[in-house]
């Protein structure tokens, strides 16, 4: 098993004739993630990497019934109408790698896919993989290895990196979710931890949080009421970064007094979370935990 | 992006807000002339357009009494700097007598995805303040952002704040107005504090707002960046922000290179770790191409404040030829480089970014670890 | 039993300072409908015919938790908002008596309503009645006497006079529910008649059509379906109305050749319904049929 | 409240809609100049703005060739009736060459609860007549209205009305402007038919436009009624809509004044079946005060085609004694009326109502049957 994708996952990619969506539909099929169809306004009929291209996701549905999770490459004005088009097209799952969309969309489309039941992953995100069985998403494959421990993370690279860290040392993970950078996502470390939680396969978790937002101090205190059950080790991003200054477009700034890195360690090791200094420490700390 | 204060108070003025009577004055007008046309006669309040924070505090914000007075704090203002920043203008605003500040804003919930309104009693002080000395006086009422605030809310919002009445009312519409202007400007902040509160009527004594960045595109009659007036940013974040670069300055001596916001301050977290300090943070963010790793690169070449060069790039959307390419052309470009430079390459593309590093004599690592240790002892 | 309001219900008047508002609960309260509070913005504190007002319905839900339904007298201009306040403070009932509200305003009140669950009656309706139980609406009441037939109407005035023929010939009603006349209502015909089907104190329907749009021919569809297995007569105003002419303010108007006396009469017919030449037969075909 | 055909192409306009090239004309405007003014040469389309339907198939749409054909044909129009309609503007555009007419509309769906799309590639016939002859080329489409017309749905539309491509894209950017014309105006209905394509781009040869009369307080840019060019209405209806009153002119010679539209149109049902016809239809709507009963009452005196009157009450919020009173004062002020009134009063206070009238010398039915019978016997 896995949290939201495995190998039942079939994948259209919207944007798919795009520089990055073409690119990544490639190392996607690679991988073996089951891709039935791509979408393109205006670009139906061809094909991509052997994938068939149609101009809406009605059509790619009706001839891909099978369809229930896509992956969005399109250019941020138009990424929240692709969000609209993916949820009414009855996809359970939909990741959004675009990134600047504006905020003010972001809160409508993920307000809208809750109510439709659809997860949103991102926007602004790597997306999601469950190692050796699919990848939706930006990550190079080759860094995730099967196994037992989950990752949730609001950054991108650096999940690429603990991975990295994880495999190197023979632990694999049940399924690895960048969750993304922006102010507003769809599917948050709480929301998240619900799935692990259930899962069987995941014997471990891993949050990697970073300065500013209050979702490492929900994910602490959804550890103390009891309701996330497994061990978890965490590793929090910018604690060297000064206050008040914005860190790169992913809105990782301290404002308000709330979201510092002292903050959020201190929530986290109160609820019996062991916090990492470095990412490199993170399959030391696993190791002691499983 | 934020707003100057007179820009904010237009915009809430169109949505039907009662502001102060004001004149914009620019270096050079003559205030009093500026000043008669508009209506207005001392007492006043002449206020430095600066983004800083704390701009009262520092001395930007000056009462005047007289016609004398008017021309001697114009005079001050546009001499002194706020924290550092000259005003390029001033707002002179009729005073306006009152006892009580309320305090209003609208921000982003990132939990709840809604916006949410706060409102105090207590204004004029800031938020923090607030809820340090006051918290249980913060009202809080979360919005959907399908419907907008209702009228039902704003009115409940006001009532526990203490209010009733026909203060009750102008409150309620100030908060619709407020509302308007943070959805239809793509905020991601609206604030009023102190919003002052005169006989039965709300005033917003001040304004702020700040516009999401990636809806500027949505906004061209606001939409030229203010880096030199905003005070948010030193001279080489100016250029790097002008040349496209996620640039910030810090105060060590290791130049950092990183891709995304997460590793980027991760590295700079390792340097610290390892008993270094990195200089700055500068991520490139995903997928950059070789031409903007060669401008990151050049750009930390030229900033002097960092002596040694550390790129931590591991690969995903980004790709490590790219890096590579971009890091070589930088180099050749450049010619002579005296600082000397690290490279961590792993993931998408990393063996064949190694290899150009190779073929162009520069060595790179795979392990982060020696690599800042490395970069630290050099 | 009875539907949508019983003896249980327990009411809020919004707008209950007002001209109609008062009058109506101080019919209301004669009936013996359960009235607990009142709101008017700015007038909390005074009573209105023993009830006390609040200025708000959280103020009034929050004295009155059993609270459960509320009724709208509240201006056209300000009658949306007090039906989202209404929905909010979690009334699982609102009646809109407000006539002249901007249909794009009703048409986003009620899809909300739907969202969370809560049952609209109207805008601009006479309210709903369950005879010797309550009233919450502006009928006279007298007019009703309890049974066992149920009167679902697009018509207000009309209603009273189809209850009253029912009563004198000793025919009493279940629920008497005026759905409004409005282009964009909160209950149709068709939803209203799930709530009949499933009473068992209902043993036949009163259907008091009008000509314009299709809530009649849906009703008939439903009939025939099988759906709603109840004996039905009906009576359609506007027979003799000339195409093309809106009739009063409620939109009885034949548009687009749909909606016509004619095409309802047949439609109703083919699936068993009697359909009533005037008001005053309606009590014969209802003796025929129960 | 229908718009003219300037009216919703000026929004659409607005709104970033291409629209054909025009000027409007009033009578004494020298049409050749006002035409060189807007750059406009013939050929070009004569249309006359009344708002009566079927206005092309009366004659009031011509092509000019020539400067001769627009003097003849704008002298013609503006000195010829349409459906009984003498035009006070006529809009001269310039004639625009095209092979394929579309159909686009947004109107409410009263079971959905939502704005629905209606679109066809068979435009030029009224959607009547693509009903009935091309029903399967109708595309329909509804709309989230908390969301609006999304993209994706617009192009899905166009898609399946045959076009792609650019002609594709100009036809979504069509209707999203056509949605925000449709909300941002309450409109029941905002319709372009024949939407001409022209090469790769759609442009409204026709627009029309139906505005919520709920909602015109919002939108005092257009409020203002004009009963008189709509051709809607004739001249008694419009003397009545004046006074507020809800009446429809119909061709019988009994007056009929009812409470609620159900009732009133039952009432002229009743008198048809027992044989007589009404002379009008006139409700008086719910809750109707004294005042509002005498205008109705009066009015119906007036009214010549009305030889009896019939007033058909039953109170619910229209109470009994507030109708007798407003019926007693009707009589008092215009004395001598020599036309038989029948009154049947039933509901809320009909028995203080009775009173009133006895008192007065006047009898009044509580059975309907009875009352019906007794006014066509008279």
């Amino acid at each position: 098993m896995a949290v939201l994708l495995d190998e039942n996952a079939r994948v259209i990619v919207q944007g798919i004739t795009g520089r990055e969506g073409s690119f990544h539909t490639k190392l996607m099929l690679e991988y073996g993630t089951k891709i039935v169809a791509g979408v393109t306004p205006g670009k139906g009929g061809q094909t991509v990497h052997g994938v068939p291209v149609y101009d809406t996701m009605e059509e790619a549905v009706k001839e891909h019934p099978e369809a229930n999770t896509s992956i969005i490459f399109v250019p941020a004005r138009f990424a929240p109408d692709a969000v609209y088009e993916a949820v009414d097209a009855g996809m359970k799952l939909v990741v959004v790698i675009t990134e600047h969309i504006p905020v003010h969309e972001t809160l409508k489309f993920v307000n809208y896919a809750k109510q439709k039941g659809t997860v949103i992953i991102g926007p602004n995100c790597p997306g999601i993989i469950s190692p050796g069985k699919a990848k939706v998403g930006i990550m190079p494959g080759a860094t995730f290895k099967p196994g037992p421990v989950g990752i949730i993370s609001r950054s991108g690279t650096l999940t690429y990196e603990i991975g990295y860290a994880l495999s190197k040392e023979g632990i694999g993970q049940s399924t690895v979710i960048g969750i993304g950078g922006d102010p507003i996502i769809g599917l948050s470390f709480t929301e998240a931890m619900e799935y692990f939680e259930k899962d069987p396969e995941t014997k471990a978790l891993v949050l990697v949080g970073e300065i500013g937002g209050d979702m490492e101090e929900r994910a602490a205190k959804m550890i103390e009421e009891g309701k996330f059950t497994k061990p978890v080790v965490a590793f929090i991003a910018g604690r060297t970064a000064p206050p008040g200054k914005r860190m790169g477009h992913a809105g990782a700034i301290i404002m308000m007094g709330t979201g510092t890195y002292k903050g959020k360690v201190e929530a986290l090791e109160k609820a019996g979370v062991k916090v990492a200094k470095t990412p490199f420490e993170i399959p030391e700390l696993i190791k002691e935990v499983i | 992006m934020k707003l100057f204060e007179y820009e904010a108070k237009h915009i809430l003025s169109q949505k039907g807000v009662k502001i102060p009577r004001s004149v914009l004055i620019a270096p050079g007008d003559d205030p009093l002339a500026k000043m008669e046309e508009a209506g207005l006669k001392p007492p006043v309040v002449v206020k430095a357009q600066v983004l800083v924070a704390g701009r009262g505090k520092a001395g930007g914000i000056k009462m005047a009494k007289t016609e004398e007075d008017v021309k001697n704090i114009v005079n001050e203002l546009f001499n002194k700097p706020i924290k550092g920043i000259v005003p390029k203008l001033l707002l002179i605003e009729e005073a306006i007598p009152h006892e009580t500040e309320l305090y209003a804003a609208i921000v982003l919930d990132r939990s709840e995805r809604k916006p949410v309104i706060l409102a105090s009693k207590y204004g004029g002080m800031d938020i923090e303040e607030i809820s340090r000395e006051k918290p249980e006086s913060i009202v809080r009422q979360h919005v959907d952002p399908f419907i907008g605030l209702k009228g039902y809310q704003a009115r409940l919002i006001g009532k526990k704040i203490g209010l009733s009445g026909k203060a009750l009312a102008s409150f309620a519409k100030f908060l619709t107005a407020l509302y308007e202007a943070f959805t239809e400007y793509d905020a991601e902040l609206a604030e009023s504090n102190p919003l002052a509160l005169v006989g039965d009527e709300v005033i917003p004594l001040d304004a702020r707002m700040i516009v999401d960045d990636n809806s500027l595109y949505r906004h061209p009659e606001i939409a030229k960046e203010r880096l030199e007036e905003s005070g948010e940013y030193t001279e080489w974040e100016i250029k790097a922000r002008k040349m496209g670069l996620g640039f910030v300055e810090l105060d060590g001596e290791i130049g950092i290179i990183g891709n995304g916001a997460g590793l980027t301050m991760t590295t700079m977290d390792l340097v610290y770790e390892f008993g270094g300090k990195p200089a700055n943070f500068l991520d490139i963010g995903g997928g950059a191409s070789a031409e903007l790793v060669k401008k990151a690169v050049s750009f930390l070449i030229e900033y002097p404040k960092a002596k040694k060069i550390f790129i931590n790039i591991f690969g995903g959307i980004t790709r490590g030829d790219e890096v590579a390419k971009g890091i070589v052309k930088a180099l050749e470009e450049l010619g002579d480089v005296s600082k000397p430079i690290v490279i961590r390459l792993a993931g998408t593309k990393a063996e064949e970014g190694k290899k150009i590093l190779e073929e162009a004599g520069i060595a790179a690592f795979t392990d982060p670890i020696e690599a800042v240790k490395k970069v630290i002892e050099m």
